[in-house]
């Protein structure tokens, strides 16, 4: 049997009560005039029954002052509500600085999601209490959407192009987490669940999970198996553009434009190398599409960004390091 | 209680009526004449209805228990797909103005016909060949992507009749294009002397609103099916992200129409609901030209708000600002309306026909299904909410609560006019009373699930949902009695109803100057119009007698 | 309520000197097109063809001489076709407005993203010797001065004609 | 005299095309011809998601574009460009003659717009067979080379997309004068009968206005 009917969603990230007032706000008011019209309707149709076929009743035009009144007071209003939701819009947009980084990609009916320090989960997500965590997110066939109701966050995934969502757990429990954008015949299969877990636990379960290499030592090996350190050196001296210390900093392109270098940019290059070719360099590098998994990609991405100083986000130092020493900086 | 009084000298129904002029099916399928087409529509329409709701049933049932065991999740897929194709392009759109529109609206303004009668026609087998085409692909195996058909899945990605259900669709497209055609044409150039803009019934103004919407937004969602049917048949790529395409800008180019489409579906009905409200309480319409100029506002305004479809699909976060600035602003002019409407009953004297009944239905569906677009509208609450059972909600409050309601009050106002016969009073206010509460009881446990986070187009979900949806799926059969009670006494009414005088209702309006069931050419002479719309009251000032010279 | 309005015939001259004028534009528009003017080519092929679909519009469509509402009509349909474009470009141009994550890859043309997000100066600023010469201004073609220069001498040119 | 009721059995004409439902022909001509003109704002509508899904595409890979539209032939292009503004022009001179009355000139410039238009489409058919000898079809065999051969096939999808519903239009635009020159050769058109003419003018100029975007944006990108 289901356990007691629950009527309003338990919330258990510090963006959800931003979402919750605003929710709150709107019914006030829409009961507020649902309400108020309802009774106005029901009063008028009882009160002016028709008595007889032969009354007819004084004609009412209509006035300005009553229609400018219910015209700018609901105008007012609704300006309102726009800019509750405009300010919980854009602060789930700026994800903090120092949050944690995970990589989620949607597949035709699952999550993959993996973590900086190399730990893999499918449909399930651990994440610590009380820590800002920022979920770089992609998919490799149709459109999906990460949604974790709990959190009052979703976000479509969409083939081609990374989407970015963070939040920061502040409750300690077992979430759902749902596909909400449709994706074919197991959509309702593609859910999974998100455990948020005090510091210590999360720590132990780090640990204790199974894992390998982290995703930079992956990257570094993908990045040179794949033999992009032959043009990309450190000291710049290589057929391609040097990528120490790139991430996040804008880049001159050939056409004269220039543009950030984010995850984006670079899933890009990699793939598309001919769409933003830098300043001062030519097109030789050859396309990786279809040599180079999204996960593949996204360790990548992780072993770049660890390339770039100013960028260095606190991933957290993998609690036991059991790969040798990062290999020697700058490939060879 | 019928109020059967008319004010206005009858001529009793002398002559052939429209129906009895010319005899034999081939009659009926060469008609040119509006009101032959209407009933056309209305079987047409009548029938996908019939297998719409077959559909619907087949998901309540489904939905019943949280793992998918009545239906596959193939064919679970398949049934909301076809449900939604066959609501939304074949019933919800077409419905009032290819109904009543074409048959009220060239009596209202005193003509004798459309403009364009062969394209009227034309329109009709258009109708058919698309209901056709939609049909077919269910025949094969049926379609799984959804009515909104959104790449990559529906052009890569599905492995069912995507192809001739998106045609079905692209056909049925041109159909309301005609429609529209015709009544923008009839409207500015057909009305008889005297019936200027602003003597216009508001029925007329909504249809009109309407058909802009369906000239203007049709084509660009015609365009990008076809798109999607070439990437699929070619291997074209338009929205391929392999090749650089982009899948955000096929939900641009869909939404563009899509969303005034729900206004094609909703402006109608408000026309309806204008003439309903007026008539049954023998009032003069609170502030007419607001309520005229409301339907036209929210045609235009309709065009720029699309992207609150897209707040969390990858769009811009400035895209999003603007887009939920203009939705909120798109609310207005509705909310005018219905404080128009409410005011108009103030000091009325109101009678609870059944048409009122539906109307009055009307009033409670559509003002929860407006006032929960102001939730979807926020963009902060929409992150929570898209894609849920709030948003399945919402728009059922919208289309079946309000147009629906609309387009079955126009029906019953408007049945002893179409075909001469009174339908039984009491039957249709029990129907009125069982749509209204089994609507009620069937959509707003789904607001509820939907904050809770239940996403739509589930084929089985996790058990705390299990009791909302039990109650949603009881709810849906009181509907369905609801519905079906107007098909029996209707089509009873047929054979066994009195006859309808001219003018069962007492009401304003050059329809019911005219014998019911009109006479081919509807007036033998065309009136000249000297009054006010709704001139219930004797005003002295305008007292001016409707000239007839039979 | 119909309108009688009298149609004038215009002379056979008027047709053909807006055909010379058509004739005209379409050899200038592609004369144009072989200088290579930057995006401005866009603009001026635009606006030629505006020109002529105009010139169409207003005399062999007789739209000049023509009722109000009939050019209502052409209004309202170039008005919509605004509203689709511009609406739809403000998503596509703000995709990287302001520093936000660009959530790039597939689109997202490179035109107003030049702001880099607060907090973080331009590449290369710190390492001088590093990559392509710092973003100073317009210096994009002089040939970059870094350690060693890349394989071909002089800056690729890739907007071949 | 104001009598307060139409009087309806003069404004009934004798002209066999007069359709009852309206009052005279002014109004037959008037709502015809503006049903027209809202026919075409919907097909600017149906043409103008096509351009702005081109749009899009060539803000976002201008390279790409630039790289792609050099396997068009631009002389063919402005050759097509004058053979249909040559129709445009013959076709309002048909629509001249038929406000004159005169039958044997519409026939002759309609048969002249005939005649251009299958020249425009079989240069259609010549670039086509090109494009398809080349392998620059998109889909599996799509191979145009260079840096660009992924987005090059966005491009060449838009330019099919275009240029082929260009010419379906052409093509239904070639039947519907048929048509009219079957009617015309009829004598069916006089001075004040000659609204079916001017409608099929205006479908035609409209297709020709749609060329004429057409040809710049995908012919002539430096």
């Amino acid at each position: 049997m289901p356990k007691d009917l629950q009527l309003f969603p338990d919330s258990a990230a510090t963006g959800a009560a931003g979402v919750d007032a605003n929710y709150l706000y709107i019914l006030a008011v829409s009961v507020f005039f649902a309400v108020g019209i309802s009774l106005a309707i029901l009063y008028f149709a009882l009160r002016y029954k028709r008595k007889s076929e032969a009354d007819v009743p004084k004609p009412i035009h209509g006035s300005i002052a009553l229609e400018l009144t219910w015209t700018i007071i609901p105008f007012l209003l609704a300006m309102t509500m726009f800019v509750g939701g405009a300010v919980v819009f854009f602060r789930n947009y700026q994800a903090p600085a120092n949050s944690m980084e995970m990589f989620v990609v949607g597949k035709q009916w699952m999550w993959k999601i993996q973590h900086p320090s190399g730990v893999r989960e499918i449909n399930e997500l651990h994440v610590p209490l009380n820590r800002p965590v920022k979920l770089t997110m992609t998919t490799e066939d149709v459109i999906h959407s990460f949604y974790i109701p709990a959190f009052r966050i979703k976000k479509d995934v969409v083939p081609g192009q990374y989407s970015t969502m963070w939040f920061e757990a502040n409750k300690v429990g077992k979430y759902h987490l749902f596909c909400a954008e449709y994706c074919g015949t197991q959509h309702s299969g593609m859910i999974g669940s998100v455990y948020v877990m005090e510091e210590a636990d999360y720590e132990a379960w780090l640990s204790g999970s199974v894992r390998g290499e982290t995703m930079q030592q992956a990257g570094e090996r993908l990045f040179n198996r794949l033999g992009c350190a032959t043009c990309h050196k450190a000291d710049n001296s290589g057929r391609g553009p040097t990528l120490v210390d790139l991430f996040g900093k804008p880049v001159k392109l050939q056409n004269g434009m220039s543009v950030i270098a984010d995850e984006g940019y670079l899933r890009e290059s990699v793939l598309k190398p001919s769409a933003k070719i830098v300043s001062g360099y030519a097109i030789e590098m050859p396309t990786f599409q279809g040599q180079i998994s999204e996960e593949g990609l996204l360790q990548v991405i992780s072993y770049i960004k660890s390339l770039s100083k100013s960028a260095q986000t606190a991933a957290p130092a993998p609690a036991a390091a059991p790969a040798p020493d990062a290999a020697k900086k700058g490939g060879n | 209680m019928s109020s059967a009084v008319n004010t206005l000298p009858m001529p009793e129904n002398v002559g052939e009526s429209y129906l009895t002029k010319g005899k034999g099916v081939m009659s009926w399928l060469l008609t040119k004449d509006h009101k032959r087409i209407a009933l056309l529509y209305l079987l047409s329409i009548t029938f996908m209805s019939l297998l719409g709701g077959f559909f619907a049933a087949l998901i309540r049932l489904e939905l019943i228990t949280p793992g998918g065991d009545l239906l596959s999740a193939e064919s679970y897929n398949k049934t909301f797909t076809m449900h939604g194709v066959i609501m939304v392009f074949f019933i919800l759109i077409p419905a009032t103005p290819a109904v009543l529109g074409n048959f009220l609206m060239p009596i209202m303004i005193g003509a004798r016909d459309l403009a364009l009668p062969r394209i009227n026609l034309l329109s009709w087998y258009i109708y058919v060949l698309g209901a056709a085409f939609t049909l077919f692909s269910m025949l094969s195996g049926g379609v799984d992507t959804g009515w909104t058909f959104y790449t990559p899945y529906s052009s890569t990605y599905a492995n069912s009749a995507v192809i001739t259900a998106a045609l079905g669709a692209f056909i049925s497209g041109f159909s309301s294009i005609l429609t529209g055609l015709n009544f923008i044409v009839t409207v500015h150039k057909m009305r008889a002397p005297g019936m200027t803009w602003f003597r216009l019934p508001l029925f007329v103004w909504a249809h009109y609103a309407t058909a802009l919407v369906q000239i203007l937004g049709t084509p660009v969602v015609a365009m990008t099916i076809l798109l999607v049917a070439l990437e699929r048949l070619f291997g074209f790529s338009f929205f391929n992200p392999n090749t650089g395409g982009d899948p955000i800008l096929f939900q641009h180019m869909f939404w563009f129409y899509s969303h005034p489409a729900v206004y094609i579906m909703i402006l109608p009905a408000m026309g309806v609901i204008s003439e309903l409200v007026t008539c049954f309480s023998r009032k003069k319409v609170f502030g007419y030209s607001f309520i005229a100029m409301s339907s036209v506002s929210i045609a235009v305004i309709g065009f720029i708000i699309w992207g609150h479809h897209m707040y969390v699909s990858g769009q811009s976060v400035y895209a999003g600002m603007v887009f939920s600035i203009l939705t909120f602003i798109v609310a207005i002019p509705s909310a005018v309306k219905v404080f128009n409407w409410t005011a108009t009953l103030y000091k009325g004297s109101i009678s609870y026909d059944a048409p009122m009944l539906y109307a009055f239905g009307f009033f409670g569906l559509f003002l929860i299904g407006g006032l929960t677009g102001l939730f979807c509208a926020n963009v902060a609450v929409d992150l929570h909410i898209h894609d849920t059972y709030f948003i399945v909600a919402h728009f059922h409050y919208i289309m079946v609560g309000g147009a629906i309601m609309g387009y079955l009050g126009g029906l019953h106002f408007w049945w002893p006019k179409i075909t001469g016969r009174t339908y039984p009073e009491l039957a249709g206010r029990i129907s009125a009373i069982f749509v209204f509460l089994g609507f009620n009881l069937t959509f707003f446990p789904q607001f509820l699930l939907g904050y809770l986070g239940m996403p739509r187009r589930y084929h089985a979900y996790p058990e705390e949902f299990q009791i909302l949806n039990m109650m949603s799926s009881a709810g849906a059969s009181v509907l369905a009695i609801g519905y079906t009670l107007p098909m029996i006494y209707f089509v009873w009414s047929l054979f066994a109803g009195p006859k309808a005088s001219a003018n069962p209702w007492g009401a304003k309006g050059l329809e019911w100057t005219i014998p019911s069931p009109p006479p081919l050419e509807n007036f033998t002479e065309i009136p000249i119009v000297t009054e006010e719309a709704y001139a219930y009251a004797p005003e002295e000032a305008e007292e001016h007698e409707v000239k007839h010279h039979v | 309520m119909s309108e009688h309005h009298e149609h004038h015939i215009a002379p056979k001259s008027m047709y053909f000197t807006i055909f010379g004028a058509l004739m005209a534009l379409t050899f200038l528009t592609v004369a144009v097109a072989k200088v290579d003017l930057g995006r401005a080519n866009v603009i001026v092929a635009l606006a030629i063809a505006g020109v002529k679909a105009s010139l169409v519009v207003l005399w062999f469509m007789h739209v000049k001489h023509n009722t109000p509402l009939i050019k209502l009509t052409v209004g309202v349909g170039f008005l919509w076709l605004v509203f689709l474009f511009v609406i739809t470009f403000s998503d596509y141009l703000s995709r990287g407005m302001m520093g936000w994550p660009q959530n790039w890859g597939a689109t997202g043309p490179v035109i107003l993203n030049t702001t880099p997000p607060p907090g973080v100066e331009a590449h290369g600023e710190g390492a001088a010797s590093h990559g392509p010469a710092p973003a100073a201004g317009h210096a994009e073609t002089a040939a970059p001065a870094h350690g060693a220069p890349p394989a071909p001498a002089h800056t690729p040119d890739t907007k071949g004609h | 005299m104001s009598s307060q009721v139409l009087d309806h059995s003069a404004a009934h004409p004798a002209n066999p095309n007069f359709q009852h439902q309206f009052e005279d022909l002014n109004q037959q001509y008037a709502s015809t011809t503006f049903g027209m003109w809202v026919f075409l704002v919907q097909e600017i509508l149906f043409f103008g998601a096509l351009f702005c899904a081109y749009a899009i595409y060539r803000a976002t890979y201008p390279e790409a574009y630039a790289a792609a539209s050099h396997h068009l032939d631009v002389t063919l292009g402005t050759f097509n460009t004058v053979v249909l503004i040559g129709s445009s022009l013959t076709m309002a001179l048909a629509v001249r003659c038929a406000q004159l009355g005169r039958n044997k000139g519409v026939l002759g410039y309609l048969f002249t717009t005939f005649m251009l238009g299958n020249v425009f489409l079989g240069v259609k058919v010549v670039e086509y067979s090109d494009k398809f000898k080349h392998h620059l079809v998109p889909g599996a065999n799509f191979y145009m080379g260079g840096p660009y051969n992924e987005q090059a096939q966005i491009y060449f999808s838009m330019y099919f997309a275009m240029t082929g519903m260009h010419a379906l239009h052409m093509i239904i635009g070639a039947g519907l004068l048929i048509f009219f020159m079957w009617k015309a050769y009829n004598n069916t058109y006089s001075t004040e009968y000659y609204g079916p003419i001017e409608i099929m003018g205006l479908y035609w100029h409209f297709v020709d206005i749609v060329w004429i975007f057409l040809f710049p944006m995908l012919y002539l990108i430096a």
